[in-house]
């Protein structure tokens, strides 16, 4: 076996091959589908977890504050003790509420963010799935999360979680326009919805770079749009503590109340990962063309880091913007979308097409 | 039996036993989330059969969007404790009459369909083809409906905007 | 009379009513508001009041003059030292004390202080009630070098009960003086810091500027006093009008807005923390040497009357009224406190409005309920 | 105007008031029947123009029960106060003046919750901070609570 971290193929079909030459097909598959989901939960706990973390360490830094420093070094361990706390507290049952759609909104949150990281090019010859469609795909399946949200709210037979619920409807049906739109820009640029082909085409350079002034109006759009669709601030509003004291997740306590935290944290990375491939070049190393040396370095350094490390960026640029702005009342975030960021979308698309039919981009 | 028959009867099984459900609940968003397994395991079947943008298509519009919109819409109009009555019982038979017959006359147009088994292996569909044909004006082109539509939801956006307004 | 009733709440049994409160993160405390929502707007609002109700009137009563200060701090909170003052301020008038010069400086010194606190916590609160959670640490941060002076003078950090009938309870410490000083320096840079974060923030002028908007016909009808009066331009600034302490020797602006939107009442707080610096300044070199009480009789019975004191909180106005009858208890003690009359604008400010804006408004009319229940 | 002026003025519109000592302010002692009468002048009129009632406090003088207002003018600046008390404990009651200044509602409302004392016309005339259930005026001073208050 040739294990190499700069390029995953020959691990993945090595895998492959010796599932497929020790037993039937059909067991291979259902072993290698087991293998991936056990690799994503895992993944998914840890990449949680740890963006707690983050969050936490970034907000006491804009806070003038230390942050979770006493359990494990540096804190480390603190989001694990967090963890442990959350599953062992009781979960409460509402009166009147509709238990089984009550139990099934969390799943529905969590499930929608499984689906979607399962189509994330991580790294040359690292995804899961990779759809011809990706990018509508993707688009498709973080449409589903706001469904468990819109339940929670219903279900939970109080008004706080409904009006968080019924904001949180109104304002991710709106906000995933932009998110679409934004996508497509690139869609156009790369002329292909495959993920792989779109990290590809950024060998010589990231999208943000070659398609100049319209590449970047769409990242700016997609992180306004995309921090809204996630519901995070200052687009908090289905959980605007100090309206709503906690929006559509009032009545969760325990593991349920963790699964909604835990599918925001996913969510968020979700959509940072989202804009690293389309717009920063996904794992692809940074490239100026003729500074051979300099691009040897780049090299060096292994596409999964390249990624993590464009996203991380994204996620700290996410919650940069939640502690610091206050938040945003629902006319003028419908305002926004419908009035603003659509219609300047709609034009910057017009103008990709433009831009791309005269050749006018960096190639 | 293969995987892929196995995944095929557990998705048209999945679809059956949601479908019976949703209709019979009596409790509405119960219902639409009866609807929304179905509409999923759909997709499900689409990406069976390679077919991903349709798969995508029918995540995006129907789960993503159209039952967002009755849960929205549910969410605005009922109350928790709301529940349907039972039906009469002529009702019933009527509409199990009705589902019968049109189960009896798919079935029967299956049967009757000559299908011819090929040892081809399944098609790709290029996503480039789906483009140039919904946007072509020629032969099989889908310019023209696609045109007509998007008159049909203009008309739709417009009344409702008037709808909307006439309460001020 | 009917025509001025225009804006009594009819319930209707269709309504959909959800309680703000009394458990709820953006009301301060223990208050609860009966809202009637229609969508996301707010159709009428009832406050309800009381669940912290401690008597304090009823107590004062039982106890003597000294031991009614001791009762004032407990409304409130944030303005403990202004509370004591004012029944310290009537027991002399009526005695006819005249307490030193120093003594009239420290607390007016001790006033402004207490105000820019006050202030600054209000900041905090504000920001986090309209979603900007990082504000309530900046404003943490600058409190505690004024509560750290509190600390080292008086032993404690919130409720001082400092004064006394004829004076202060003893003097300041020796670093009192310079203490000040360096706050004052710290506090003239770090201030800036607040209008970069909150003030110039395009989302929180545009919630702000042009919402809830109180007519200076209303503040003066309703009583709406102290910053959220004079956003409206209701000159209401008793230690401007009615001087009391060293009030009278000091030169200061009274901050007024004419707006009268939640945004100009907010700036009069953010300008009133700058006066109050200016204030401080002006007092804090020239503190005459001198005793920092004169002697009174144990126990202090005021000559039967009516004595009325009138002092400015950090929230507005505070009235203090006492009834004698020659008693070494008081036969009546009234507190007009600034937040009780403050409170129930808030229908009318508010109603119309979406939900969100309701708890920008209350956040800028800077509710502190303990004082409104008393 | 100065406090000799609003005596005569007062005395212009109803006469045989009484002016009682007071340091501090110019104190009427209105009749409970004449108050509102009283209350509207000094609010319409434009030379007292008293339109800020900066304090509403109700007093139990042991056998009387009284209301005090204090009034103050903010273009003139002038300040008055003003007394109404009755010999009723049982159902004593003052007309409300919450049509004139607003503020009144809720300081009325506080007086009916601790006093007892009721105002006619007044549109919500409820408890303020107690119980609606709650039985006697905590601030009487004949009220009796055996576990809350501790007689020394």
């Amino acid at each position: 076996m040739d294990f190499n971290i700069y390029d995953f193929t020959s691990f993945t079909t090595w895998v492959h091959n010796a599932l497929t030459s020790s037993m039937s097909p059909g067991w291979a598959m259902f072993v290698e589908l087991a293998i991936v989901g056990v690799v994503f939960i895992a993944f998914y706990a840890v990449i949680g977890l740890y963006l707690v973390y983050a969050e936490r360490k970034v907000c006491a830094l804009i806070q003038n504050r230390k942050g979770p420093n006493r359990v494990g070094p540096f804190g480390l361990l603190q989001t694990i003790a967090d963890l442990f706390k959350l599953l062992m507290k009781e979960l409460i049952y509402i009166k009147n509420a509709d238990k089984f759609l009550f139990n099934l909104a969390p799943f529905i949150v969590i499930i929608a963010s499984f689906m979607a990281i399962a189509a994330l090019p991580f790294a040359k010859g690292l995804h899961a799935i990779d759809l011809n469609i990706g990018i509508f795909y993707l688009f498709a399946v973080s449409s589903l999360g706001v469904i468990g949200i819109l339940l929670a709210g219903w279900s939970s037979n109080s008004k706080y979680s409904l009006i968080g619920a019924i904001r949180s409807g109104a304002q991710v049906v709106s906000y995933e326009l932009s998110v679409g739109l934004a996508l497509l820009s690139i869609v156009i640029f790369s002329g292909s919805m495959q993920l792989s082909t779109i990290v590809e085409s950024q060998a010589n350079g990231w999208w943000i770079i070659k398609g100049h002034i319209p590449a970047i109006i769409s990242f700016l759009i997609f992180l306004v749009a995309s921090t809204a669709e996630t519901n995070r601030g200052p687009f908090d509003l289905a959980e605007a503590e100090s309206e709503l004291t906690a929006g559509f997740h009032t009545e969760y306590s325990g593991i349920k109340f963790a699964f909604f935290f835990l599918a925001e944290y996913m969510n968020m990375f979700i959509v940072a990962a989202i804009a690293a491939t389309v717009f920063l070049g996904g794992w692809m190393p940074f490239h100026i063309p003729g500074l051979d040396g300099m691009n040897h370095v780049m090299d060096y350094i292994p596409p999964f880091v390249w990624f993590m490390g464009k996203t991380a960026f994204i996620i700290f640029i996410m919650m940069w913007f939640k502690w610091t702005f206050p938040r945003l009342r629902i006319d003028q975030l419908l305002k926004l979308e419908w009035k603003y960021l659509l219609p300047l979308n709609l034009m910057n698309i017009v103008l990709i097409a433009f831009i791309v039919l005269m050749g006018w981009y960096i190639k | 039996m293969e995987l892929n028959q196995l995944m095929f009867f557990l998705l048209a099984g999945l679809i059956l036993f949601f479908s019976v459900l949703a209709i019979t609940s009596r409790k509405i968003l119960r219902a639409a989330i009866y609807l929304l397994t179905v509409l999923i395991a759909t997709s499900g079947l689409y990406f069976m059969l390679n077919y991903e943008f349709m798969a995508a298509v029918q995540l995006t519009l129907y789960a993503g969007g159209i039952v967002v919109l009755i849960i929205f819409s549910i969410l605005l109009t009922s109350h928790i404790s709301h529940k349907f009555e039972q039906p009469a019982l002529a009702n019933v038979f009527a509409g199990a009459l009705t589902g019968i017959l049109g189960c009896g006359v798919a079935i029967w147009s299956i049967i009757k369909f000559p299908f011819v088994t090929t040892t081809q292996p399944a098609l790709v569909v290029d996503m480039k083809v789906v483009g140039t044909q919904l946007m072509n004006t020629g032969d099989y082109g889908y310019a023209l409906p696609f045109e007509v539509i998007s008159v049909l939801l203009l008309a739709a956006m417009i009344a409702a905007i008037i709808i909307a307004k006439k309460g001020n | 009379m009917e025509e001025i009733f225009q804006d009594i709440i009819i319930k209707k049994s269709d309504d959909y009513i959800i309680n703000m409160g009394p458990q709820h993160p953006s009301t301060h405390g223990v208050l609860r508001f009966e809202l009637c929502l229609l969508g996301e707007t707010v159709k009428y609002i009832i406050p309800h009041c009381g669940y912290i109700h401690r008597g304090i009137e009823k107590m004062c009563e039982k106890n003597t003059y000294q031991q009614i200060i001791h009762l004032t701090d407990r409304f409130d909170y944030l303005s403990a030292h202004m509370n004591n003052e004012a029944v310290c301020l009537a027991v002399e008038n009526a005695l006819e004390v005249e307490v030193p010069e120093r003594v009239k400086y420290i607390r007016t010194i001790l006033a402004e202080l207490n105000r820019i606190a006050s202030h600054q916590l209000w900041w905090c609160a504000f920001g986090m009630d309209l979603g900007a959670l990082t504000t309530f640490f900046y404003g943490l941060r600058d409190r505690e070098p004024i509560l750290d002076i509190f600390e080292e003078s008086f032993g404690s950090r919130l409720l001082h009960s400092f004064n006394c009938p004829g004076g202060l309870m003893h003097d300041v410490h020796p670093n009192f003086q310079k203490k000040i000083k360096d706050f004052i320096k710290y506090f003239r840079k770090i201030l800036p810091e607040y209008d970069q974060l909150l003030t110039g923030n395009i989302i929180f002028q545009q919630r702000s500027i042009g919402m809830g908007i109180l007519s200076k016909e209303d503040a003066i009808s309703y009583g709406v006093t102290g910053p959220s009066g004079r956003g409206s331009g209701f000159k209401c600034d008793v230690r401007k009008h009615h001087p009391y302490s060293a009030y009278s020797k000091v030169d200061f602006k009274e901050i007024l807005y004419t707006e009268g939107d939640t945004f100009a009442r907010y700036k009069a707080r953010i300008d009133e923390m700058w006066e109050s610096l200016n204030i401080l300044e002006q007092l804090v070199d020239n503190m005459p040497a001198g005793d920092y009480t004169v002697k009174m009789k144990p126990i202090i019975k005021l000559p039967a009357g009516d004595y009325f004191q009138r002092v400015e909180t950090a929230r507005g106005e505070l009235g203090c009224y006492i009834v004698s009858d020659g008693n070494k208890n008081p036969l009546r003690v009234k507190f007009r406190t600034p937040n009780f009359s403050n409170l129930f604008i808030i229908n009318k400010l508010a109603s119309g409005n979406k939900i969100a804006d309701l708890v920008a408004i209350s956040g800028s009319l800077d509710l502190v309920i303990p004082d409104i229940d008393r | 105007m100065t406090n000799d002026q609003l005596k005569e003025k007062i005395n212009g519109w109803i006469s045989g008031l009484e002016f009682p000592e007071n340091k501090q302010y110019l104190e009427v002692v209105v009749p409970a029947e004449s108050l509102l009468k009283l209350a509207r002048l000094l609010r319409e009129t434009p030379e007292t123009a008293f339109d800020y009632l900066f304090c509403l406090s109700g007093v139990d003088y042991g056998k009387q029960l009284g209301v005090v207002y204090h009034l103050e003018s903010t273009t003139h600046n002038h300040a008055l106060v003003l007394k109404v008390k009755t010999d009723d404990r049982v159902n004593p009651n003052f007309d409300t003046v919450c049509g004139l200044w607003r503020t009144a509602e809720w300081h009325e409302r506080e007086i009916f919750d601790l006093l007892g004392i009721k105002f006619n016309n007044h549109p919500d005339m409820r408890r303020l901070f107690l119980d609606d259930e709650w039985v006697g005026y905590p601030l009487r001073k004949d009220y009796k609570d055996d576990i809350n208050i501790i007689e020394r």
